[in-house]
């Protein structure tokens, strides 16, 4: 089953093209990695499948990208609906500094007017608990969600992601920000939600890429270079150019 | 308490390949105990039963060289966990080929059966016996990652080795008493030969085990003496 | 729709002071232009509007203004790398931080009162040049006290860490790495404080500014006048005549700050582009 | 060798230079405190506190002499409210048009604009007030005094636009473009992100910037000068003329007092007041401050 | 021969004590890295070994750091000169903003009134040479510093430490502001520079200790675990808690 | 051209361990030839010049083996880089076993010694010079990194499989003819299965070279016809 068809995306900022006509499908409850050198567009591209890209100044695209066989810049697709479909987590743990981790768990639904103050609790502790995080916080919902470690601050983010049920979620260099060790628990936590959630994940890593992911996009220049099954294309990518990228020729 | 990987996906296909290991190592075990049974009771049935099951092993060593391949692409193993994937590596070529010296064995059933009968000599029956007993301590060295018992087997294949030469000598004379029975009897050699072989061949697998566990390589050590 | 509505409301906050700015701009225009010319510049102030000019202001208001800033802009600037660079964190140098931000709200009035009884009685100084300056100056210290903090304070950590990392002394890091690069808020802070004093008119009238001087300062002793005083003078005047004089030196009071402004911009712009 | 011993004594010398200076700071204040107490106690010596808290009037330059510091406090009071009332909503509107909904070319125009509006000297919003927006507010308002307290109010108020909103700005825009990003990711809309996510982000800082406006009001001077009149009436009505505290020491300076005298004590009186006022306004500004870090 | 004797090194802020009685020898012209878990008193540690600890608000030490034979906190010391003998590199490449590709090369002279005018460009040149940097720079040694890209700004950063000619060089986590195409040059240009400079980097990540140290040194809670040979410890460490960590057994 | 890797240390390491398994290789192709020709001359002198060779080529298999380990370690290799690494660990085993058949053969001259003599058998000789020269196109294919060169080598190993057979009858003949000669006979057969062996582990070198310059795996697919 499909969650993503995309076919022939391009963006571009102003006249800078960073997407040229990437065409791939991204398989429902998979975890599928982007992975690519700097600047290649990664970040651009998960970001057009939110449309946060038509956000930012200048941002335009073209092509088309299908979620659940709707197009999702046909008339009927309301932006802000979309993204209670498709959640997304940034790379720096961002958690509302105003907000108690309560109420930083049902965030989602407090900005967008759904929260019933009744459901509010079993709504923080079930998207708490999913994001692995619920017996680290039980003691102290109430204090405020910046008061966590940046490990424990991303995986509320995530929570926060969870609590409005999407069915996607996006993530823009998740770790690149933490530890190792809080590395190795959101990975973990990845491996769990991918269960039930299809998962596109951008990293600098490509061993992060290697092992949360079961399919690995490499972009270069803004164009998708090799889609792969993960381990295909790290034991023996089809394409040269990834081949080169994987084993450290960047010359 | 051993302590766990933080993730858990990793710990568990640790867990996967030692126990696919040791799967296939039983397997292999399994091949020798028939091989040499067919052997005694002159069944060709079993023979090729045990031929064919080399199939299998033949495909569980690319399957297991695949998921090492893999667990290194992914995992970037280190130190006790870099160790046991290279020796899974060399493991399973060392356990295919004891498959194919099953297969070998089996084979000598099938074209001894249209020789003239030759009793099989009791060394030879031991010999198979004890290198038995050499892979289920290996085996279990591995599970346990318990390097005294891999230290066992690497004991235990010296009297293999005894055996095989006593054997040799025995067969030769029998060959020299009766000329008929020399091509059975060149075939009956083979097998010591190889009950000889899959005994290094455990001596391998259980100073694999040692350098895992320990980290200290007592390959070219032992044999030395 | 919502979104667009708010944006439009918004939108009419800006408009509204803009618009304000304009019509005063243009209001001070109408009513100054006919008096502005080169004679308003170079004539000393009459009996008579239409003979009235700003020449002694003019060159007061700029006497004043060099002589506070060369007092101010050195002692603002030096107390501030004390405290950011120096000052240990102990709770007195505590005390002298909060004691200084509260400076920067204290009204002018409250300095005009300060000089009238420090400068202009007890150090007997009388109304002059340099009792205004001086007067001026404790207007602009805070000013600049807290603008070249905030700019030294901008500057990151790592930078000192490297030059010290070098083998540098702390002196020199300051003087080679710290100040440099805390440049565009030193000056931009400093030149802020100067425009403030150039358009302050209370603090001149507490320590008894005349309002009629016919005269250039020609020493530190010499009574003065300024362009806000004047202009303060021609409005107070009955006769609706003066009000256009008052409209004529707000113009070139206006004409002096803007150009101030302007070289802000334009220094803040040229040293934070590199 | 030589050399480095200049540069060691130019080392000491600036270094010891750079610490009078900062204790100059202290010695500002100290001056301060110290002529404001001294002369308030002389004051206090003739008129007693209790008249000076509680009487309504205040004429010490009339031959009937009254100490109530009242009319000058609510003419103060007056005049700042309507500031703030016109500064507040404005201020802070277009402080969020320009963080949340201007392009990046209008802000880099506009807030420049914004700011030569808060260097314009208090003079000239005096002038303005007086011969511009008093005869237009007297069109809409009857009965309103060619003196009052609404216009140079309102003007003032203009005057404080710039600074709530470009303070306020600086703390809406520093508000983390992520912080934003999460709430559209989570399917809010511009105007939730808006007032539930970046208004209470930035809310310390202009809570700050407010209590700076206002402290600015009261001790506002040229504008309630030039055109609120100098009458120290007693009143909350905005129409009619009053006067305020920084009024009435400008008045007084004015006229030659000598040194000594009760109308000399007086303005330093009031100045006293005048002090302790926004003294207070600007403890609550930094522990407000503090509690941003 | 030995380039750091460091004997029962205990450092504290203000009452948090981050180092606990370490102790280890760094040999003359060989690479050492210092891992450990994130707060484990990396930073300090290196800190210590320039000077740069006492810099820092409540910072105190004990015990003995020798350099070459001489005490560090012995009476003819001085911190300063210290410093021009061991270089430091920071996280985060951070040339000076307000001057050129050229004077930041040199500005380890410039700041120390040591630099003569006509010795500036020669100067410059070799530790640019050095730096690996020089071709790419050449032509535009007058552009500010901040103009060159982030792995660039690095090599600078580093050239400006070689150019005031120290034994050692220290780096705290040197790559991890960067991509991995410009991590692998500074990786490349580590494993020059060891032959003429004692060279100690801190890393988060542990691949990176194995791929540019010739020793390793695993630091847990401000106390040294394991210093060894680092294709051993990566390999087989001696202790199990290096074990742990090195395997990723965080928890 | 060859795109480089941006770490110049990781690119000469990897080229290190090639030319270390090719100088392993080579070592080993000389005591084929060495061992053959004492069997020939019946040179002992020589034979245990070979056993003592086989020392090194011990030394050699465990410390390529450690490098491998090091760079998995420090590198992290993936696609072509790991799949040579993992082969190289795989073929050092294979070599190892191979230097060790040698030594077997050099016993077996220093044995024969002490026997009635017998005539070396031309399908011995042709044996050895086929094994010889697969070890040859083995090594050159993972030099160039060349399959075809791999693929020769796999074809060439079904005709030394088919001289061993055919050897095998002619020795079973011998034998039968004079038993004096049965247990030189049996040794002479011994060499020929190592040497068939030897073919078998030049296949495996050959297969492992595919692997790792397509990622295709062709192991028990060539065998299986
Ligand atoms: N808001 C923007 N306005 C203009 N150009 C942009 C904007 N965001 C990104 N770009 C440009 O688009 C290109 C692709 O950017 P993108 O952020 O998608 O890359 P990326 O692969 O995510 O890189 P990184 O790994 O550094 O995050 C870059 O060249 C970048 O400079
Ligand atoms: N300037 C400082 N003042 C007070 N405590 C500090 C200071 N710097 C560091 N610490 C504390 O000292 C401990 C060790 O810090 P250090 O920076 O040495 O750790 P680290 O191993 O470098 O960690 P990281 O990998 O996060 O950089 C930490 O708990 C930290 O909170
Ligand atoms: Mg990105
Ligand atoms: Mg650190
Ligand atoms: O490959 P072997 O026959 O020597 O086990």
């Amino acid at each position: 089953m499909k969650q993503f068809e995309i076919q022939n995306l391009s963006a571009w900022y102003h006249q800078n093209q960073v997407l040229s006509g990437v065409s791939l499908d991204i398989t429902l409850k998979t975890a599928t990695a982007i992975i690519g050198p700097s600047g290649c567009g990664k970040s651009t591209f998960i970001r057009c499948l939110n449309r946060m890209h038509e956000l930012s100044e200048g941002a335009r695209l073209e092509g088309k990208i299908i979620l659940d066989g709707e197009d999702l810049h046909g008339q009927q697709i309301d932006p802000v609906m979309l993204r209670r479909r498709v959640g997304m987590v940034f790379q720096k743990p961002n958690p509302f500094p105003h907000w108690s981790i309560l109420d930083n768990a049902v965030s989602g639904l407090k900005l967008t007017h759904r929260l019933k103050h009744s459901d509010k609790f079993s709504i923080a502790e079930s998207a708490l608990r999913k994001a692995a995080l619920w017996n680290e916080v039980k003691d102290r919902l109430n204090q405020p969600g910046v008061s966590l470690s940046g490990g424990q601050q991303q995986r509320l983010c995530i929570a926060r992601a969870l609590a409005v049920e999407p069915e996607v979620i996006l993530m823009d260099e998740p770790c690149s920000a933490l530890d190792p060790i809080a590395t190795a628990r959101i990975e973990d936590l990845i491996h769990d939600l991918k269960k039930n959630y299809t998962i596109i994940i951008v990293t600098h890593s490509m061993q992060q890429a290697a092992r949360v992911s079961d399919q690995t996009a490499f972009l270069l220049h803004g164009i998708l270079v090799e889609m792969s099954d993960t381990n295909q294309l790290f034991t023996s990518p089809k394409d040269s150019r990834t081949e080169d990228y994987i084993t450290g020729k960047f010359g | 308490m051993r302590k766990k990987h933080t993730s858990r996906e990793y710990e568990s296909e640790l867990k996967d390949l030692k126990s696919q290991l040791a799967t296939m190592a039983y397997d292999v075990k399994a091949m020798i105990h028939d091989s040499m049974n067919a052997l005694q009771k002159k069944d060709i049935k079993l023979a090729e039963e045990v031929i064919e099951r080399d199939f299998y092993i033949n495909q569980i060593e690319l399957e297991i060289d695949e998921f090492c391949l893999i667990i290194l692409a992914r995992r970037q193993p280190l130190a006790k966990d870099l160790r046991f994937i290279t020796i899974a590596l060399k493991m399973v070529t060392d356990l295919e080929r004891m498959g194919d010296m099953t297969v070998s064995i089996a084979r000598r059933v099938i074209k001894l059966q249209k020789m003239p009968p030759v009793k099989i000599p009791d060394k030879i029956l031991l010999m198979a016996k004890s290198v038995q007993e050499m892979l289920q301590l290996a085996i279990e060295s591995l599970l346990e990652s318990d390097a005294t018992k891999a230290d066992q087997v690497l004991e235990q294949d010296d009297s293999v080795d005894e055996l095989y030469h006593q054997n040799f000598r025995y067969l030769i004379k029998l060959m020299a008493q009766n000329e008929n029975l020399i091509e059975p009897l060149v075939h009956l050699q083979s097998v010591a030969k190889w009950l000889e072989r899959l005994g290094d061949h455990c001596t391998n697998l259980a100073e694999f085990v040692v350098f895992k566990v320990s980290g200290e390589n007592v390959r070219h050590v032992s044999r030395a003496k | 729709m919502i979104d667009r509505a708010c944006r439009l409301i918004c939108l009419s906050a800006i408009w509204i002071p803009l618009g304000v700015l304009f019509i005063l701009l243009f209001q001070v225009v109408l009513q100054g232009s006919e008096r502005i010319g080169l004679d308003f510049i170079t004539s000393f102030p009459s009996r008579k509007p239409e003979l009235a000019g700003i020449y002694p202001a003019l060159v007061g208001s700029c006497m004043l203004i060099s002589l506070s800033a060369l007092v101010a802009v050195p002692i603002g600037v030096g107390a501030a790398i004390y405290l950011e660079e120096y000052a240990s964190k102990t709770a007195w140098t505590r005390f002298v931080e909060i004691n200084l931000s509260n400076l920067a709200g204290v009204p002018s009035v409250i300095y005009g009162l300060l000089g009238l009884e420090i400068f202009v009685r007890i150090f007997g100084l009388g109304y002059s040049l340099l009792a205004g300056a001086l007067t001026l100056a404790l207007l602009m210290l805070p000013i600049i006290l807290t603008a070249s903090r905030e700019a030294i304070k901008t500057v990151p950590k790592h930078y000192q860490e490297a030059s010290l990392a070098l083998g540098s002394s702390k002196f020199v890091t300051i003087l080679q790495i710290v100040i440099p690069l805390a440049l565009p808020g030193i000056l931009t802070g400093s030149i802020l404080a100067t425009s403030r004093a150039i358009g302050e008119t209370a603090p001149l009238i507490v320590i008894g500014a005349a309002t009629y001087i016919a005269f250039i300062p020609d020493g530190l002793d010499s009574e003065f006048t300024a362009l806000p005083i004047q202009i303060f003078n021609w409005i107070s005047r009955p006769q609706k005549a003066f009000s256009n004089d008052a409209a004529a030196g707000i113009i070139v009071l206006l004409i002096i700050l803007f150009s101030l402004s302007a070289i802000a911009i334009f220094l803040r712009n040229r040293y934070e582009h590199r | 060798m030589f050399r480095s011993k200049i540069r060691y004594c130019f080392e000491r010398g600036l270094i010891a230079f750079w610490k009078a200076s900062a204790g100059l700071g202290i010695l500002v204040t100290v001056s301060i405190l110290f002529i404001l107490l001294s002369q308030s106690i002389q004051f206090f010596k003739q008129v007693s506190f209790r008249e000076f808290l509680f009487d309504t009037q205040w004429t010490p330059l009339f031959a009937d002499k009254h100490f109530g510091i009242l009319p000058l406090l609510t003419g103060t009071l007056l005049t700042s409210s309507i500031a703030m009332l016109t500064a507040l909503p404005l201020g802070l509107l277009a402080a969020i048009y320009l963080s949340e909904f201007a392009s990046r070319r209008s802000r880099i125009i506009v807030k420049p604009l914004l700011e030569i509006l808060s260097g314009i000297p208090t003079i000239v919003y005096g002038y303005f007030a007086l011969v511009f927006l008093t005869p237009v507010l007297q069109k809409i308002v009857p009965e309103l005094a060619g003196f009052n307290a609404l216009s140079p109010g309102i003007m003032m108020g203009i005057m404080i636009i710039p600074l709530i909103c470009s303070l306020s700005e600086d703390a809406l825009f520093a508000v983390p473009r992520g912080l934003r990003e999460a709430s559209y990711a989570l399917g809010a809309t511009r105007i939730n992100t808006i007032i539930r996510v970046v208004i209470p982000a930035a809310l310390s800082g202009i809570k700050a910037s407010v209590i700076l406006a206002v402290s600015r009001a009261i001790g506002e001077t040229m504008i309630v000068t030039l055109a609120a009149g100098q009458q120290p009436n007693f009143t909350l009505d905005p129409r009619v003329p009053i006067e305020t505290m920084t009024t009435y020491i400008v008045q007084v300076s004015m006229g030659d007092t000598p040194r000594g005298t009760l109308e000399y004590q007086s303005i330093f009186i009031v100045g006293a007041t005048l002090f302790v006022l926004t003294l207070a306004m600007n403890f609550w500004l930094n522990t407000t401050k503090r509690g941003m870090k």
